[in-house]
């Protein structure tokens, strides 16, 4: 297979599986996950502004009093290479431009230095969580295998991304067609892995709202 | 698999929600929840991770919910949950968990990692692995009447001891009343005051009340255990004397986990909405405080500050009133970091108090509380909870610091004038 | 059409295309060296200006540096080329265009006269033949 | 400087003078030194009689003479042509007078004459398909003349993308079963010239080279000579700052196209395509496809006829939701059966439930 027939697979057949087994899963995973339901509370409640599930999904987006101060590198390297992702995946300009081929949706770009600069300071910060996870007890202590696979997997669309921008290392047609393949790859295993809060974390920031906000409290 | 881990492991297939489902797919390890909890931040030993502590429930979830769990399960990529690691888990469950809460609180996908902990408790106490102390509670509670053992002549002699202190008389099932107050039996064994301050509060507000003779215990060591048909038993002698009395509105004492019992887990554990409400003394002082039904005189002049309970500020909601009467009669009223919403637990709520073994642990944790008080050095610790009352000056006294802990209620009628005088006035 | 009816705007080539690189300094030296061969041992060298990372403000640098001599000559061979001696005698500024005037290839050379400038033997031998035929022509 | 090129070459006009200016150019393309250029006058100017001139033998297999075309007719008469008298084509079936059985005889002749010495320039894929009868010359299948001719050649010139990858006869689904040179010939070296056509300056490039210094350039994995396939039209392209900006033409006829933006979305293959358009031009330097406002479309590129469609952009993939609808289907078939499995067992666990007990409480 030359690097172009490589290419032609990733962006043929490679994609649309890999788009076909992302759907499968996410939509399996959601049913799975909240078709267990819950019970009703029948507990009279307790009325508050600003205490609702809704209000919790957009309020944990910030670090509660006092937690950044407890642990800088998480919040900091956290925050940064999420923004990091979101800048890069959806305001570069071939992105764009796939995703306006699939929903007929798009939007302004960023000028590519720009981006150029966040894959950068993306995988910097990346690098820095992972080093913190390796450093730190807890999170040394939690991480199973799945989570330097997540790590692994989300870094290397961003890596090979800007690689194949700068030319680095493989000629540009095979870094393309390496990018686009790390990027199935993420979307194949982001339904089954802890990569899945991408979807869930509205669900549970929900729950968490609405159980609290029920009596009162603006979690 | 022995009888007692398959009805543990019934238990929890029952419990499981989608809630939790959603929870355990969304954590990504990244262990904030550890830098909210005092067991962690005080020894520095992971294992003490909140998530963590929710392991086994974790893997049964997946084994018995998720399709890929199944899977791994069948071709042993998944271990299947054992009675022994429940046994070794009672540490991180019970021992070091308060239900404080603090963990929900930070997790930045929005777990509420402590929802889960409870209805764990719940596989736990099926499957055998409480503790004992605990278990002892919930035994006198069933059997006895109330965790310590105390039972209605105890009672009745402390309402003879406040009448004579006091010159009010204390109802005791009075029909129709407007509120049917709940005790705890710290309060009545070890803090008889609050009764006291309860009637001088209410009869200057002029409110009726009553106790009931068959539900004067408001703690529920059923729901501390983690046991919904326990808890049911308890919380049922409440609603159904509350139902014969009538009342308005039942009070729930100085104790948060009772208000917790009472007021939002009461009617889910019944089955049925309440015919009355549920408030926390603090709530009511609150009100009365609000309506101008409450007045007193004079200040409290030493510097005070205020512990708060974690089921009635971060798991109840009630967090201003608190604040409001304190500064009714504390003129030095100070705030310790991270006071209110965000305030670190005493370090023995939701049971751990009533274990032995979890006592080393529990004081090593006091060391956040005692930092808060250094950095504020109060003369004295105002709470509104008899189990944190308990386990601060176990823990004060342990690190040798000269602060005594008062209730907040009994301040507070401490400043109301004298009924007699007042009157005459 | 002409072409400038067309209105495509050409960026300026390279985003540094008015930032000078650095590499052009250097070249004088590596000038002056060809310069001291060709007095040293009468050998001719050139440098190839497109093979080299040059910006365009590096060019005009070091046109400006080398200045302007007094021969400038015009080739008109498979399109214009123009060869300028500078103001160092020896180094000519050499440019080739194409028949559409497109720049295709650029040199500096250091030489007395440039290649390509001489008259080939071959040639001159046709021009006396054709001198010859015009005196011929005169009797 | 003299000899028979330079002779023929006066005899069409073109002056000594020129021919050592466009050898300069040349060598500056190719990347070699100015030095070069002089040697590369010399060498081919001094080109022997024609009866001692490299043999050169032109094979055509499954081809549409468009190689042909762009070496001969672009811009006449060439530079680029005129290269041609430098050398002996011997059998080049669309330039060669002779016909027929006369043709063949002077292939014969050629190769027995120069055996082990000649240049052999292939264009066309060669068909595999029903034994090689897709395309036969002289009731001999390509497959089988390119061995025989290939056997005494002292170094093999793919021209164009046929030769060099299949080029187009292998278009999916390839009904001619057509490969390329390197598929078949391993023991020779193979000097690949793709595009669909090549460049004739990369053609003349590449023979000037070789009868200058006597050996192939420095070629890529690819095997092209890297002085013109070292770098990708996007990199040399002058439109490359309106890519690095975002500003792309949307359409062939909006404002963006008017102001020469970037045709990145309309499917230009610039980003993937190794070849010297972009510098080197086209028509004598006229012009090429992305300055006349028409995308790359990545022909000097292994089947870039295969490769998603001219039009659609790069970063877009082929048809990504092709399987969606199906795969929502069977994620939702597989979500629901889960959740009744699950609901089945919740309330199995839930109607075996006992009422605990003091006495559950121990184990």
């Amino acid at each position: 297979m030359n690097e172009m027939q490589f290419l032609t697979w990733v962006r043929g057949d490679g994609l649309d599986y890999a788009v076909g087994i992302f759907l499968l899963g996410v939509i399996w995973r959601l049913i799975e996950i909240y078709s267990l339901g819950r019970k009703k509370d029948i507990s009279a409640s307790r009325s508050v502004a600003g205490a609702s599930g809704w209000h919790t999904i957009f309020r944990r987006s910030l670090p509660p009093e006092g937690m950044v101060k407890k642990s800088p590198v998480s919040y900091i390297g956290g925050y940064t290479f999420h923004i990091g992702l979101f800048i890069v995946v959806f305001l570069f300009a071939p992105h764009i431009m796939l995703f306006q081929s699939l929903f007929g949706l798009s939007w302004p770009a960023l000028p590519s230095q720009f981006i150029d600069l966040a894959a950068v300071v993306t995988m910097a910060a990346m690098v820095v969580v992972l080093v913190d996870r390796i450093n730190k007890p807890v999170k040394r202590y939690l991480s199973t295998f799945g989570d330097w696979f997540t790590w692994t997997v989300t870094f290397l669309p961003v890596l090979t991304g800007w690689m194949a921008v700068q030319h680095l290392l493989l000629p540009y047609t095979t870094m393309l067609a390496l990018h686009i393949l790390s990027v199935e790859i993420l979307l194949v295993v982001l339904p089954f892995t802890k990569l899945f809060h991408a979807f869930t974390l509205f669900g549970s920031r929900w729950y968490n709202g609405t159980v609290n906000g029920h009596k009162g409290v603006a979690v | 698999m022995s009888a007692s881990l398959e009805k543990g492991v019934r238990v929890l297939k029952e419990v499981i929600d989608a809630p939790i489902a959603s929870y355990f797919s969304s954590c990504v390890h990244c262990g904030l929840c550890a830098e909210a909890c005092l067991f962690y931040t005080e020894t520095g030993d992971p294992k003490y991770t909140p998530i963590h502590k929710l392991e086994p429930m974790r893997r049964l979830y997946e084994q018995e919910y998720t399709l890929l769990g199944r899977l791994k399960k069948m071709v042993g990529l998944s271990k299947p949950v054992t009675d022994a690691e429940l046994g070794e888990w009672q540490e991180l469950v019970y021992n070091s968990c308060t239900l404080c809460g603090r963990c929900s609180a930070v997790c930045p996908v929005g777990n509420d990692i402590v929802y889960m902990v409870r209805k764990f408790r719940e596989g736990m106490s099926a499957s055998g692995n409480a503790p004992d102390g605990i278990k002892g509670a919930a035994n006198r509670t069933i059997t006895i009447g109330s965790p310590m053992g105390v039972k209605l002549p105890a009672v009745k002699a402390q309402m003879k001891h406040v009448e004579e202190d006091y010159g009010i008389p204390i109802p005791l099932d009075a029909e129709g009343a407007e509120y049917m107050v709940m005790l705890s039996s710290m309060e009545i064994i070890n803090f008889p005051e609050y009764l006291g301050a309860i009637a001088k509060i209410m009869k200057q507000a002029g409110k009726t009340w009553t106790l009931c003779s068959t539900a004067f215990e408001a703690t529920n060591a059923g729901m501390q255990i983690g046991n919904a048909d326990l808890a049911r038993v308890i919380v049922s002698r409440i609603v159904e004397g509350a139902e014969k009395l009538k009342v308005k509105t039942v009070i729930s004492p100085e104790c948060g986990h009772a208000y917790t019992a009472l007021r939002w887990e009461g009617a889910n554990l019944v089955g049925r909405p309440f015919t009355f409400e549920v408030k926390h003394i603090i709530e009511v002082l609150g009100e009365f405080q609000e309506q101008g039904l409450l007045k007193t005189e004079g200040f409290e002049t030493d510097r005070l500050t205020f512990h708060d309970p974690c089921q009635l500020a971060r798991r109840g909601g009630v967090i201003e009133p608190q604040r409001k009467l304190m500064k009714m009669v504390a003129q030095n009223f100070v705030e310790m970091p991270d006071a209110g919403y965000m305030n670190w637990c005493c370090g023995g709520g939701g049971g751990a108090s009533a274990i032995e073994e979890g006592e080393e642990l529990r004081l090593e944790a006091f060391k956040v509380k005692k930092s808060q008080l250094d950095a504020v050095r109060p003369d004295r610790l105002v709470t509104a909870c008899a189990n944190c009352r308990i386990v601060l000056e176990e823990g004060l006294e342990h690190y040798q610091m000269d602060i005594p802990v008062i209730g907040l209620t009994e301040m507070i009628a401490e400043h109301i004038p004298d009924q007699t005088k007042s009157e005459g006035a | 059409m002409p072409l400038d009816a067309i209105p495509v705007v050409i960026a300026p080539s390279g985003l540094r295309a008015g930032e000078l690189s650095g590499n052009a300094p250097p070249l004088l030296r590596e000038i002056a060296e060809m310069v001291r061969r060709l007095l040293a041992s009468g050998e001719t060298s050139a440098i190839d200006l497109q093979a080299l990372p040059l910006t365009p403000a590096d060019l005009e640098w070091l046109r400006e540096q080398l200045g302007e001599g007094e021969i400038a000559v015009t080739l008109n061979a498979d399109g214009e080329s123009s060869l300028d001696e500078t103001a160092c005698p020896g180094v000519w500024w050499i440019t080739h265009h194409n028949p559409m005037g497109a720049v295709v290839s650029a040199f500096i050379e250091v030489a007395f006269v440039p290649e390509v400038v001489k008259a080939h033997p071959e040639d001159v031998v046709i021009g006396l033949e054709h001198l010859e035929l015009l005196i011929s022509d005169l009797s | 400087m003299k000899g028979p090129l330079i002779e023929t070459l006066a005899r069409h006009g073109v002056t000594r003078r020129t021919f050592v200016k466009y050898c300069a150019t040349l060598a500056s393309m190719m990347a070699l030194p100015p030095a070069a250029g002089r040697a590369m006058a010399e060498a081919m100017a001094a080109a022997p009689a024609a009866s001692k001139r490299p043999s050169v033998i032109w094979l055509p297999f499954q081809e549409c003479t468009g190689c042909t075309e762009s070496i001969t007719r672009s811009h006449s008469p060439t530079l680029e042509g005129l290269i041609f008298d430098v050398i002996s084509l011997d059998y080049q079936e669309t330039l060669m007078a002779a016909a027929g059985h006369q043709a063949e005889e002077a292939l014969h002749a050629a190769m027995a004459a120069n055996d082990g010495k000649y240049l052999l320039i292939v264009d066309g894929s060669i068909p595999l398909g029903l034994d090689g009868a897709y395309s036969c010359i002289a009731g001999k299948s390509n497959l089988e003349t390119l061995k025989e001719v290939a056997k005494g050649a002292a170094a093999i010139v793919a021209m164009g993308s046929c030769a060099a990858y299949g080029g187009l006869p292998k278009a999916n689904p390839n009904p001619t079963g057509a490969v390329s040179v390197a598929d078949i010939i391993k023991d020779k070296p193979i000097i690949n010239i793709p595009g669909c056509p090549p460049i004739p300056a990369v053609i003349t490039g590449v023979l000037a080279h070789y009868l200058t210094f006597g050996s192939l350039p420095e070629l890529d994995k690819h095997s092209r000579p890297k002085a013109f396939y070292g770098e990708t039209i996007h990199d040399r392209c002058y439109r490359r700052p309106f890519y690095d900006q975002g500003k792309f033409a949307k359409t062939f006829d909006d404002e963006g196209a008017r102001k020469g933006w970037c045709l990145f979305e309309l499917g230009c293959k610039g980003p993937v395509t190794y070849n010297a358009c972009a510098t080197v031009k086209w028509n004598g330097g006229v012009s090429w496809p992305v300055e006349s406002g028409h995308g790359c479309l990545g022909c000097s590129e292994p089947d870039f006829w295969d490769a998603g469609g001219f039009y659609k952009a790069l970063s877009m993939p082929a048809d990504p939701l092709k399987l969606a609808a199906k795969a929502a289907v069977v994620g939702a078939a597989a979500g629901v059966a889960v959740s009744f499995v699950n609901r089945g067992k919740k309330s199995a666990a839930k109607s075996a439930h006992e009422k605990t007990t003091l006495a559950d409480l121990e184990k």
